[in-house]
């Protein structure tokens, strides 16, 4: 006989309601922050060595590949930005209820890709 | 600030205070650095140099990277205990995460007193 | 209608399938997911295992993942869902068999948090006095029926399930706390202080949309982060 | 034989409100207690008692006195309740409910800050003058809230729990009860629990009929076991039918709608108990309710499409009420059927929901048997609550006072127990045979093959009880279902089950809940047929009044089909008795 249960625990197989997405988001966009910081402070220190490291970056950066990567940065950003925002709203019970909760998840999602998308503008 | 009231252990309350406090730094923070931004569209060297400069920039931007740090170290340590159920493997990846932070740590402070 | 039921019996399998049945739903007369599943057991397959025991919704026995959602088989009504129904256990616990799973970490959470009234003072000849007020504050937390949806739908629970208290264990941990006639309510913060038994709940909210009982165990942790709070500045 | 023996100073069968009361006082007094359920406790029955709990505080109108509640409990059970008991259970009930206050149940307050409580049928004061108020609650969600309450003090007081057992069969020894036999669910292993007492909480068996209030779990496990030991069951002809479960689904509305001001109405929206009963109308005694209820679906005047259910309206209470003192029964209503009474008011019907009779027990919840008409006390054997028969109930049950008596008697049967064991109450030791006879059930249903299934059987036997044996019975009928009901019994000889793994077995569970409902079936039927008079619960077309003369007496039921008679006890120890009179 089997020793070990299984455990019903296949995610795909589990509805998950707009408020856990935002949730799991925050958390993907959040590690993916902490990688950025090399990044972030490697490009900082080059802006700010010399006005040849600072027009090399911005040089640099004009590539659309960078474009995107910045693009990626912005929005994970944004969006770990504003769904932080809505973590510390629900702290003082906004949003904190089942209709609520989704109105916010909701106006978290919209608002956050609003930004990423004048983020976007703004880049290009 | 934690009174003895809640016990030897309230690491709990501790890390959800710091993550809230270090948020809201990072926001005022980054709220302004855009604003600055948008605000000279041709930003060139001189500018920019000059900004980081200032005292003023140069203790914000060190608060911001503490609170950074701070919020990271908090944020990636739940990520581990939560995914990562392997004790060795965890401790190898914390070891990581905090050898990390402390060069972050370091390297902002070589580039903001190198300005 | 057509269910897709998990089955696993350790006897006999090594792994867990779905098993379709096709039902006759109206001859049947069933109208709740519990009616289907027991028709099934009693006409098609009585190997088909599943708790059941009040079948109003009240006893908290027959909860279950119904098309991916976490909620009760007596309330949750045939005509609200989808073909093919798909009926599997409560996620993240050990399956015992079928759609019966062990409750063991839920219960020894729910234990955990000293689920009785403590109150250090003479016991009076009559009742303790409670304002309707003082009353009204556990309405939305005693009514708990220990089903486990919420914290089974819970993916904090899911990664940590020892250390985590879980949804339904933190809602009856606040109904203590707010008991006007419990006075060990620094004692009970203090309990809760470390980095999991409550902080592991990152706002997801998958409990509140889930209890079949319309009970909101997010508002009660947020509500006891505030006490502790205040219990601590 | 190799068997596994678990030793305990008491084992208790059933993790109800009555079991968890019982193993409260014993675990708290430091013996070794087990309980065995075949539920995680808070899924036993006592989690659907919506209306509350019967005590004379006088919180709502400023006075009352167990007395009162005493001669209504009399008057209620229709003279057939034993009086020495009622008097116990009555006196003591307010402290009762001040024990469970502290225990920290939830109950709903009046501004003083005391206890709620509500009109409930048949309570009255001053000995049957005006409606009092004298039923507690916690909302509508009472045994919701008392079960939770006593199986958290259970936690507090580490009291031992075998979850997830069944109770297959007491094990009998040369005097009296040694333990009993159970079935681990999830293993199968198979353990024998002996014990100095075993108390028997194992509540009601409503699904004896097709339309019930009860659970899928009540089944009449105690009952079987009882039987199957040789020992008698008491007055199981009567059966209580609710007047308000839900057309259909059965499910129950509790009569503290009709406390906070719910009445009754037919399809000529008439409200239809003024003519029945003018003094209690929609709150008279429940039998009393019901049958005016089923008269006037007989007599063309229900509602629907057949004309078969009546309606009780709410809406007129305002939301306020409803969502303060009626919020369960309003999620009932709109999940079962689909209406809203803040809006609309709810279609309902009698539906068989308590069992007046069951075990026969002393005050002090002592199995009692009898021999000889002379009454003995069966060592090492209780039982409390609803599977109990003490008799506080008689011929019928006044609403809220099941949660009276399974707290009331619970914990008088662990005080005893304690007593007894204190006192030297020992082991018993059963033969190899009394072992083998607890094992045969099982063993049955284990080598049976081929044979039909348990639910076909089931379902026959619940339409034979709902057809022949409801609210009205005539011998007729009676009869013809009694036949029916023997050569069911055969059938179910040789019934067999597919499943026959080990692990986790429901099918086989509700294979040994079969031959229990079928006891209890037989039981009802037998002494239903016997007793030629209408009394409470019990009402024949063919002998439409109550005969006090030829039948003031408690009827026994033995599974070899004996049947004996007990007096009914008149003797309070500190009132006077209540005379026989004539009920509303």
């Amino acid at each position: 006989m089997a020793k070990q249960r299984p455990k019903n625990l296949n995610l795909f197989t589990i509805q998950f309601p707009l408020p856990a997405i935002i949730s799991i988001l925050h958390r993907i966009s959040g590690v993916a922050l902490f990688l950025f910081i090399p990044l972030v402070l490697g490009a900082l220190k080059l802006s700010l060595s010399s006005a040849q490291d600072f027009d090399d970056l911005h040089l640099f950066l004009s590539s659309p590949l960078m474009k995107l990567l910045i693009w990626g940065f912005l929005s994970a950003f944004i969006y770990h930005f504003f769904a932080g925002i809505r973590h510390l709203l629900m702290d003082v019970h906004v949003g904190d209820e089942l209709k609520s909760g989704q109105l916010f998840a909701k106006l978290t999602m919209v608002i956050s890709i609003v930004f990423i998308l004048l983020a976007g503008i703004w880049i290009w | 600030m934690v009174k003895s009231v809640l016990g030897v252990n309230h690491q709990g309350l501790t890390d959800w205070l710091i993550q809230r406090v270090s948020a809201v730094i990072m926001m005022l923070y980054s709220v302004g650095l855009f604003a600055y931004l948008i605000m000279h569209p041709g930003l060139d060297y001189a500018e920019w140099h000059a900004l980081f400069s200032s005292k003023c920039m140069k203790l914000a931007t060190l608060l911001f990277i503490l609170s950074l740090l701070f919020h990271s170290w908090i944020g990636m340590w739940t990520v581990f205990t939560d995914y990562i159920k392997s004790f060795l493997l965890r401790l190898v990846l914390q070891v990581f995460l905090l050898l990390s932070l402390i060069v972050f740590f370091f390297a902002a402070l070589w580039i903001l007193w190198g300005v | 209608m057509r269910f897709s039921i998990y089955r696993y019996n350790p006897e006999t399998d090594k792994k867990p399938y779905m098993q379709d049945y096709d039902l006759d739903s109206e001859a049947n007369s069933c109208y709740m997911v519990l009616d289907a599943l027991l028709a099934i057991k009693n006409t098609m397959d009585d190997t088909l295992t599943l708790r059941r025991s009040c079948r109003e919704g009240v006893c908290g026995s027959d909860g279950m993942n119904i098309n991916g959602k976490n909620g009760l088989a007596c309330t949750t009504h045939l005509s609200s869902l989808k073909e093919p129904i798909i009926i599997r256990p409560l996620p993240g616990l050990p399956v015992i068999r079928d759609l019966v799973v062990d409750m063991t970490q839920f219960y020894q959470q729910y234990e955990k948090i000293k689920p009785y009234l403590q109150n250090s003072e003479p016991v009076p000849a009559k009742e303790r006095l409670q304002s309707p007020a003082e009353r009204a504050k556990l309405d939305g937390l005693y009514e708990c029926i220990l089903c486990a949806c919420c914290t089974s739908s819970c993916p904090s629970f899911w990664w940590n399930p020892d250390k985590f208290v879980g949804p339904a264990g933190l809602l009856q941990a606040y109904r203590f706390i707010a008991d006007s006639r419990d006075t060990e309510k620094s004692e009970r913060l203090a309990d809760l202080a470390d980095p999991f038994s409550l902080f592991r709940c990152r706002g997801i909210m998958n409990c509140v949309d889930v209890c079949p009982k319309g009970l909101n165990p997010t508002k009660a942790i947020n509500e006891i982060k505030e006490l502790m709070l205040e219990e601590a500045v | 034989m190799n068997l596994a023996t678990q030793r305990f100073d008491a084992v208790i069968v059933g993790g109800g409100g009555a079991g968890l009361r019982a193993s409260l006082e014993l675990a708290q007094s430091g013996l070794n207690v087990a309980v065995i359920s075949k539920v995680f406790p808070t899924r036993s029955h006592t989690v659907s008692a919506q209306g509350g709990i019967n005590a004379a505080l006088g919180n709502t109108d400023g006075s009352d006195d167990w007395r009162w509640h005493m001669y209504d409990t009399v008057m209620g059970s229709d003279f057939l309740g034993d009086q020495d008991a009622i008097e116990y259970m009555c006196k003591h009930a307010p402290e009762t409910i001040y024990e469970l206050e502290h225990m920290g149940l939830p109950f709903s307050r009046l501004d003083n800050g005391k206890i709620y409580q509500r009109a409930f049928g048949g309570q009255t004061r001053n000995f049957g003058g005006e409606l009092v108020h004298r039923t507690c609650c916690a909302a509508d969600r009472t045994g919701h809230a008392m079960l939770h309450t006593l199986y958290q003090r259970n936690v507090a007081a580490r009291a031992k729990f075998f979850n997830e057992w069944f109770a297959m069969d007491l094990v009998k020894a040369e005097q009296g009860i040694a333990g009993v036999m159970a079935l681990n669910i999830e293993t199968g292993e198979v353990v024998f629990l002996q014990a100095r007492a075993t108390i028997l909480a194992t509540g009601g068996a409503g699904r004896i009929f097709q339309s019930t209030t009860n659970a899928h779990i009540n089944t009449g496990d105690g009952f079987g076991m009882v039987l199957r030991a040789g020992l008698p069951l008491q007055d199981m002809e009567f059966w209580q039918f609710h007047p308000t479960g839900i057309a259909g689904a059965g499910v129950l509305i509790t009569e503290g709608s009709r406390g906070e001001g719910g009445y009754l109405i037919n399809k000529e929206g008439e409200r239809y108990m003024e003519r029945y009963a003018p003094h209690l109308k929609d709150l008279s005694c429940r039998d009393v309710v019901a049958r005016s209820s089923m008269i006037e679906i007989r007599e063309g005047r229900g509602c629907g499409p057949k004309g078969d259910y009546v309606l009780l309206k709410l809406d007129h209470l305002g939301t306020e009420v409803i969502n303060k003192r009626l919020p369960g029964i309003r999620e009932l209503s709109i999940t079962f059927a689909g209406v809203d009474p803040l809006k609309n008011p709810i279609p309902v019907v009698p539906t068989c929901h308590y069992l007046m009779g069951g075990i026969p027990t002393t005050v002090h919840a002592q199995v009692l048997t009898v021999k000889n008409g002379q009454d003995h006390i069966v060592e090492g054997l209780y039982a409390a609550g609803e599977c109990a028969c003490v008799s506080v109930h008689g011929a019928n049950r006044l609403g809220a006072n099941s949660l009276l008596d399974i707290v009331v008697f619970g914990r008088a049967a662990g005080l005893h127990v304690q007593q007894s064991v204190r006192e030297g109450l020992g082991y018993r030791t059963p033969s190899s045979a009394d072992i083998e006879a607890a094992l045969s059930g099982l063993n049955r249903w284990n080598n049976n093959q081929n044979g039909e299934s348990v639910d076909v059987i089931r379902n026959e036997l619940q339409k034979i009880m709902q057809n022949d044996f409801g609210v009205f019975r005539t011998a007729e009928h009676m009869q013809e279902g009694f036949k029916k009901l023997e050569k069911l019994q055969e059938r179910l000889k040789s019934a067999s089950i597919k499943d026959k793994s080990q692990y986790f077995n429901t099918s086989r569970i509700e294979a040994l809940e079969l031959d229990n409902l079928m006891e209890t079936a037989l039981a009802t039927a037998y002494l239903a047929n016997e007793r030629t008079e209408s009394r409470g619960a019990h009402a024949r077309y063919d002998f439409p009044k109550r005969n006090d003369r030829d039948w003031l007496k408690h009827s026994m039921y033995f599974s070899d089909g004996t049947i004996d008679f007990r007096p009914v006890n008149m003797k309070p120890h500190e009132v006077e008795p209540i005379k026989l009179k004539d009920r509303e």
